[in-house]
C-alpha cells in the first residue's frame, strides 16, 4: 500500500466519509470507513459517549446499515476525493466468511479491506471474536483465501492474547498489514453514573506505541497503521520511530478536524 | 458548514450558572440550528444557536470544564456551524418553553415567528429579558398547566422539564430539543442515537428538534 | 481476608515497608511486600522510571533478594506493625511451584500470599506466564495443593488473555482473592529516548475500573483488590462501586505517601 | 526523616536556567543527603540539601513541570528528608567541581571543610559567588587538566562532567554524585539503581555520593 501521506483517518469516528466537509482530502492518504457488519445494527443505547481528562469513552456498539446496503450503494461508499479503507466487522466466524464472499466482487473499489477484530463494543458471550483463537485463525485462512487479491488488514488491540502473538499469526496467514491498536476497555463513573465502553484519545498513547513496539521486533515487514491518540507531529514521530508505516486519525477528529491538514502536510514532507 | 474561528464579543449572566456570550461575527444559520466549540477538552461542544441584542451568541450553562473555558476563558474560538436541522413551526400560535440555556434560540424565534415565550429557571434569573420566566420548579410545574391552548409547543431544557410537559401538555405539535453526547456533529461517530419509533435516528442529523410523535 | 480499613500497599512501590517510616500504620490495613522469585535479581538495567503527565513508566525488572533469604531473614519480612501479604512471582512453571514448596513452613506468618502473574517487565520469550495457559492452570492447582491453608491472591492484568476469563480460572482452582490489575505495558519517548516498561498511575484507572466490573459480574464471591491509580476519595469510591473489597495504593507513595491516612481514615468510616 | 511542609523563603537565579531556593524552616541533615519535594508530577523529586546565606537551600535546574513549580510556583510544599548518606571527605585538602545545581552543597562543604570549589556553568553566572568558577566546556576541560594536587575530590553535575573529571583526574580519592530517576527516595521502588562492584546498589539508601571504586 502506498498512502501519499501515510495518514489514514480511522474507522468509526470518520463516519464514512462526513469528515471530506471539514478537511482538505490533500492531505488524507486513505479514509477508513466506519465497521459494516453483516447485518444492520443498530448499536447500543446511549449514553455511547463521554469524555474525561486524557480520554473519550465510547460505547456506539457498530451501529451500521449492514453489507447489503453498502453494496446496494456501493458508490456513495467508496469515496471520490480519497482511497478508501473498508472495515468489516462480525460476531462469529461465519459472519466474517460471510461478509467476505459478500464483498468479493466489489473488493478491488477499495485500496484496502481492514477487519476489525478489536472491537470492545459488541459481545459474543461477553467477549469478541478473539476468544476462540483457533475459530479465529479459520477466519484468517478463509478471507485470505475468498479475497486473494485484497491488501489485507487486521485491526487488533492488546486485549485477548498478546498482540504480538495475534499479529505473528495475521502475518503467517498471508495477511498485508495491521492496524495497532483498537480501543482498550474502560469504564468511567461520572455524576454517579457507570459509562461503560472503549476508550480512545491520549490514554491510548503509551499502549499503543508499546504494541507496535512489540510487533515490529518480531515482524519486520508487515505494513502498519498506527492508532491511538495521534494528535501532535510528536505523537507523529513517536510512532515513527517505533516502526509505524502509516498513522491514523481517530479521536483527534472531534477536537479539530484541522490537526488532518496539519500532521498530513508534515508527514508529506517526511522521508518515509 | 464552515470550519472557522469566531471571537467573543461579550459575556452576559442571567442566572447562577448560565450566561449569554455574544460573537463578533455574522454568519448564515436557521433557527434550532447548533454549533460545535472547541475547547480544551477532548470533544468539541454543542450548543444552539441563537440571537441576543443583533448578534449570533449562544446561551451557556456552566457544566464542567468546556462550558467554562468558554465563558470564563476563552477568547476566540475554533468551531463548526452551522449544524442540524431548521425548526419550522406549524401555523398558529406558539410557544417555546426553555430553560435559560436556549434562551437566546427563544429570543430568535420570539422576534421571528412572534411567539410566546416561557423561561424556567432554577434560580433568580438577574437579566431584563423581552419574555415571561418563573423560578422553581413548583412556579414552573403550575404554569405549564395552564397552556393548554397554543398551536404548537417547544420545549428545550433538562430532561425533567421536557418529560413534565410532555406528561403534562396533549397536543401533538410539542416539539422537543433532544440533547445527546456529541462527538463530531455531523454524523460520523454515531454518539448521538435516539431511538425512535422509526428505528435509531441521530440527534445532529435528525434533529436536534424533533416533533412527540417521533419519539 | 478481615483488613481494617481494606486498604493495601501495593506490591513494588511499597518496597519491603520502607514506607512504615513515613505512614501511620493504623491505616495501613495489609501491606504487600515487593515480589520475591525462586533466585535473587538484579532487576533491569536503568532507566528505570520515568514520569509523563498522567502516568509514570517502571521497568524495575523484580529487583529482589530471592526466597532464600527471605526465609532467612523471615522476621524482618513479617512486619510488626500491620499485616503482611506476602508476593511472589517467577518465570516458569516450576518456579511457581519451587517457591511455593519454600514458603510453605512460613506461610501462616502472611495474612495472604499473592501471585503475581502478571508483571510486565519479566520475559518468558518476551511474554509472561500467561502465554501458555495450561502450564498456568498447572501453577493454580498445584500452588492451591502445597498452600491449602493461605488466603491466596492472584495477581492479574489485561494483556495475556481476558482478564474475566483468567479470574475464573483463578477461582475455580480454589483460589480465594485478586488483585486487579498490574501495570499495562507502555512506551514512552522522552528527549528522543526510549523508555519502555509498565504504565501506573491514573491512565491505569478506567482499565481497572472495567477489569473489576467485568469480573465481579461473573464472580460474585472473590475477594478483590483494586489496584491502579487510586488517589483520591472518588477513587475509592469508583471501585468500591463496581466491586471491589479494598483498595490499593501503589503509585500514589510517590506523590504523597499521606494518601494512605487520607484514604485509610475515609474508608475506616465507610460501611463495607 | 520528616515528611512535612517547607516554605519557601527566596529565589536566587544563578545562571540562565538554574535558581536557589530557600527555605523558611531550619532542619537537621548531612552533607551529601538530599530531599525530595512534592509538586503536582507524580513523583516527588530529588534535590541534594545544601545552605546559602544561612538558610537550607537547594539549587534548582529547571528541567520540565516539577522543577518549574518549584521555581516559579509554589510557595509551600510537602516533602521528605533528609534521605542518602554523609558524605565523608578523606583527610586533607579537597576540591568540589560542580554544576551550578550543586552550588548549595558546595557552599556547605566549603564553609565546613574549607575546601575549594569549582563550578562549571553551560551559561554565564549572574551571582556573585563565594568561590572560583568557569563557563563554557573549553575553560572548564582545561581547568580540569590543571587540578592535580589535592587529596580529594567530588564532581558533581552532568554525566558529562563527571566522565570527564573521572577519566582525567587519577586520584583514587575520586567521589560522584550520582543521578538516577528517583520514585521513593527511601529504598522502596527499587528505581534508583546502579550497578557496582559490589552488585545492585541503590542512590537513595547507598549514595548518592559513591567512591570511583565503587562504580
Ligand atoms: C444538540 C445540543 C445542544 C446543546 N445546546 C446547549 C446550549 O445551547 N447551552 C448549553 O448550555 N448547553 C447545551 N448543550 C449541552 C452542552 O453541550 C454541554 O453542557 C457541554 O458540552 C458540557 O461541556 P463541559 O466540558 O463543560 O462538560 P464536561 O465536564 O465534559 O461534562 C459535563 C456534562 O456535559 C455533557 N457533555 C460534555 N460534552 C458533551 C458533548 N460534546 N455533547 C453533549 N454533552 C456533553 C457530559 O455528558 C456531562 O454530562 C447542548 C447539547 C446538545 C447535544
Ligand atoms: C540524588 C539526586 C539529586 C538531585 N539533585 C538535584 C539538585 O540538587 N538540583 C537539581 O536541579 N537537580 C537535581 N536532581 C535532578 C532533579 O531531581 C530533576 O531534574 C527533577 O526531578 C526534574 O523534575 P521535572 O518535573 O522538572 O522534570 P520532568 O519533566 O519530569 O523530567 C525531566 C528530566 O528530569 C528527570 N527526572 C524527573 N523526575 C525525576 C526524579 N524523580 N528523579 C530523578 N530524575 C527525575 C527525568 O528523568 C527527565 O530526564 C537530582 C537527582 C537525583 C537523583
Ligand atoms: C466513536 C468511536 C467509534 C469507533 N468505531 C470504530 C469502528 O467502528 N471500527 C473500528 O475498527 N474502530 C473503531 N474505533 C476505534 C478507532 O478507529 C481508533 O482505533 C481508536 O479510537 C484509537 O485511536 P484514537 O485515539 O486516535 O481515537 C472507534 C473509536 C471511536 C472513538
Ligand atoms: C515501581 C513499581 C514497581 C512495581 N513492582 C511490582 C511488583 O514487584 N509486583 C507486583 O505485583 N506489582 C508491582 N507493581 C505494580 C503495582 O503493585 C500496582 O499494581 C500498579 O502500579 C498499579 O497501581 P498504581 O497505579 O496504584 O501504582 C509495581 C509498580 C510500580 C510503579
Ligand atoms: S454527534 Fe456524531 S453522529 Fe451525531
Ligand atoms: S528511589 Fe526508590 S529505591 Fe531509590
Amino acid at each position: 500500500m502506498n498512502l501519499n501521506p501515510p495518514l489514514v483517518i480511522a474507522s468509526g469516528p470518520g463516519g464514512s466519509g462526513e469528515y471530506l466537509s471539514l478537511i482538505n482530502p490533500k492531505y488524507v492518504g486513505a479514509y477508513t470507513l466506519k465497521t459494516i457488519t453483516l447485518n444492520p445494527k443498530s448499536g447500543n443505547k446511549t449514553k455511547r459517549m463521554e469524555n474525561s481528562e486524557n480520554y473519550i469513552i465510547n460505547s456506539i456498539g457498530l451501529e451500521n446499515p449492514g453489507i447489503e446496503y453498502v453494496i446496494s450503494n456501493i458508490e456513495k461508499f467508496v469515496l471520490k476525493e480519497t482511497k478508501t479503507i473498508l472495515s468489516l466487522g462480525g460476531d462469529s466466524k461465519d459472519e466474517y466468511i460471510k461478509i467476505a464472499e459478500k464483498i468479493a466482487p466489489y473488493a478491488k473499489k477499495f485500496e484496502a479491506i481492514e477487519f476489525n477484530f478489536s472491537c470492545p463494543n459488541v459481545k459474543k458471550g461477553g467477549l469478541s471474536i478473539l476468544s476462540d483463537i483457533n475459530e479465529w485463525q479459520e477466519i484468517l485462512e478463509n478471507v485470505r483465501k475468498i479475497l486473494p487479491d485484497s491488501f489485507l488488514i487486521a485491526k487488533l488491540s492488546i486485549e485477548g492474547n498478546f498482540v504480538e502473538v495475534l499479529s505473528k499469526k495475521v502475518k503467517e496467514f498471508g495477511w498485508n498489514g495491521l492496524t495497532l491498536i483498537n480501543c482498550v476497555r474502560g469504564l468511567l463513573i461520572k455524576d454517579g453514573k457507570i459509562v461503560m465502553g472503549g476508550l480512545s484519545g491520549p490514554i491510548l498513547k503509551p499502549i499503543a506505541l508499546r504494541a507496535i513496539y512489540e510487533v515490529r521486533k518480531v515482524l519486520k515487514d508487515i505494513y502498519i497503521i498506527a492508532s491511538g491518540g495521534i494528535y501532535t507531529k510528536k505523537d507523529v514521530d513517536d510512532f515513527l520511530l517505533v516502526g509505524a508505516n502509516a498513522i491514523s486519525i481517530g479521536s483527534a477528529l472531534f477536537k479539530d478536524p484541522q490537526v488532518v491538514e496539519e500532521l498530513g502536510k508534515y508527514l508529506k514532507g517526511v522521508e518515509r | 458548514m464552515e470550519n472557522t474561528y469566531l471571537t467573543k464579543k461579550d459575556v452576559i449572566q442571567i442566572n447562577e450558572d448560565t450566561f449569554i456570550v455574544t460573537f463578533n461575527e455574522k454568519f448564515k444559520f436557521d433557527e434550532g440550528q447548533f454549533i460545535m466549540i472547541q475547547t480544551p477538552s477532548l470533544t468539541r461542544k454543542p450548543f444552539i444557536l441563537g440571537t441576543w441584542e443583533d448578534n449570533i451568541a449562544v446561551s451557556v450553562q456552566i457544566k464542567g470544564k468546556g462550558t467554562n473555558y468558554i465563558v470564563f476563558q476563552g477568547e476566540k474560538f475554533k468551531a463548526h456551524f452551522p449544524l442540524g436541522n431548521k425548526f419550522i413551526p406549524p401555523a398558529g400560535k406558539g410557544i417555546v418553553i426553555a430553560s435559560p440555556t436556549c434562551i437566546t434560540l427563544a429570543n430568535l424565534l420570539h422576534e421571528k415567528y412572534s411567539c410566546n415565550v416561557l423561561i424556567g429557571s432554577k434560580s433568580k434569573i438577574n437579566l431584563e429579558l423581552p419574555f415571561e420566566s418563573v423560578v422553581g420548579n413548583e412556579d414552573f410545574s403550575k404554569k405549564i398547566k395552564t397552556l393548554k391552548t397554543y398551536d404548537w409547543y417547544l420545549v428545550s431544557g433538562s430532561k425533567q422539564m421536557e418529560e413534565f410537559v410532555l406528561s403534562n401538555i396533549e397536543s401533538k405539535n410539542v416539539f422537543v430539543s433532544l440533547e445527546e453526547y456529541m462527538g463530531c456533529g455531523i454524523g460520523a461517530c454515531k454518539s448521538c442515537a435516539v431511538f425512535t419509533k422509526d428505528g435509531v435516528k441521530h440527534v445532529c442529523t435528525d434533529g436536534p428538534i424533533f416533533r412527540r410523535d417521533m419519539l
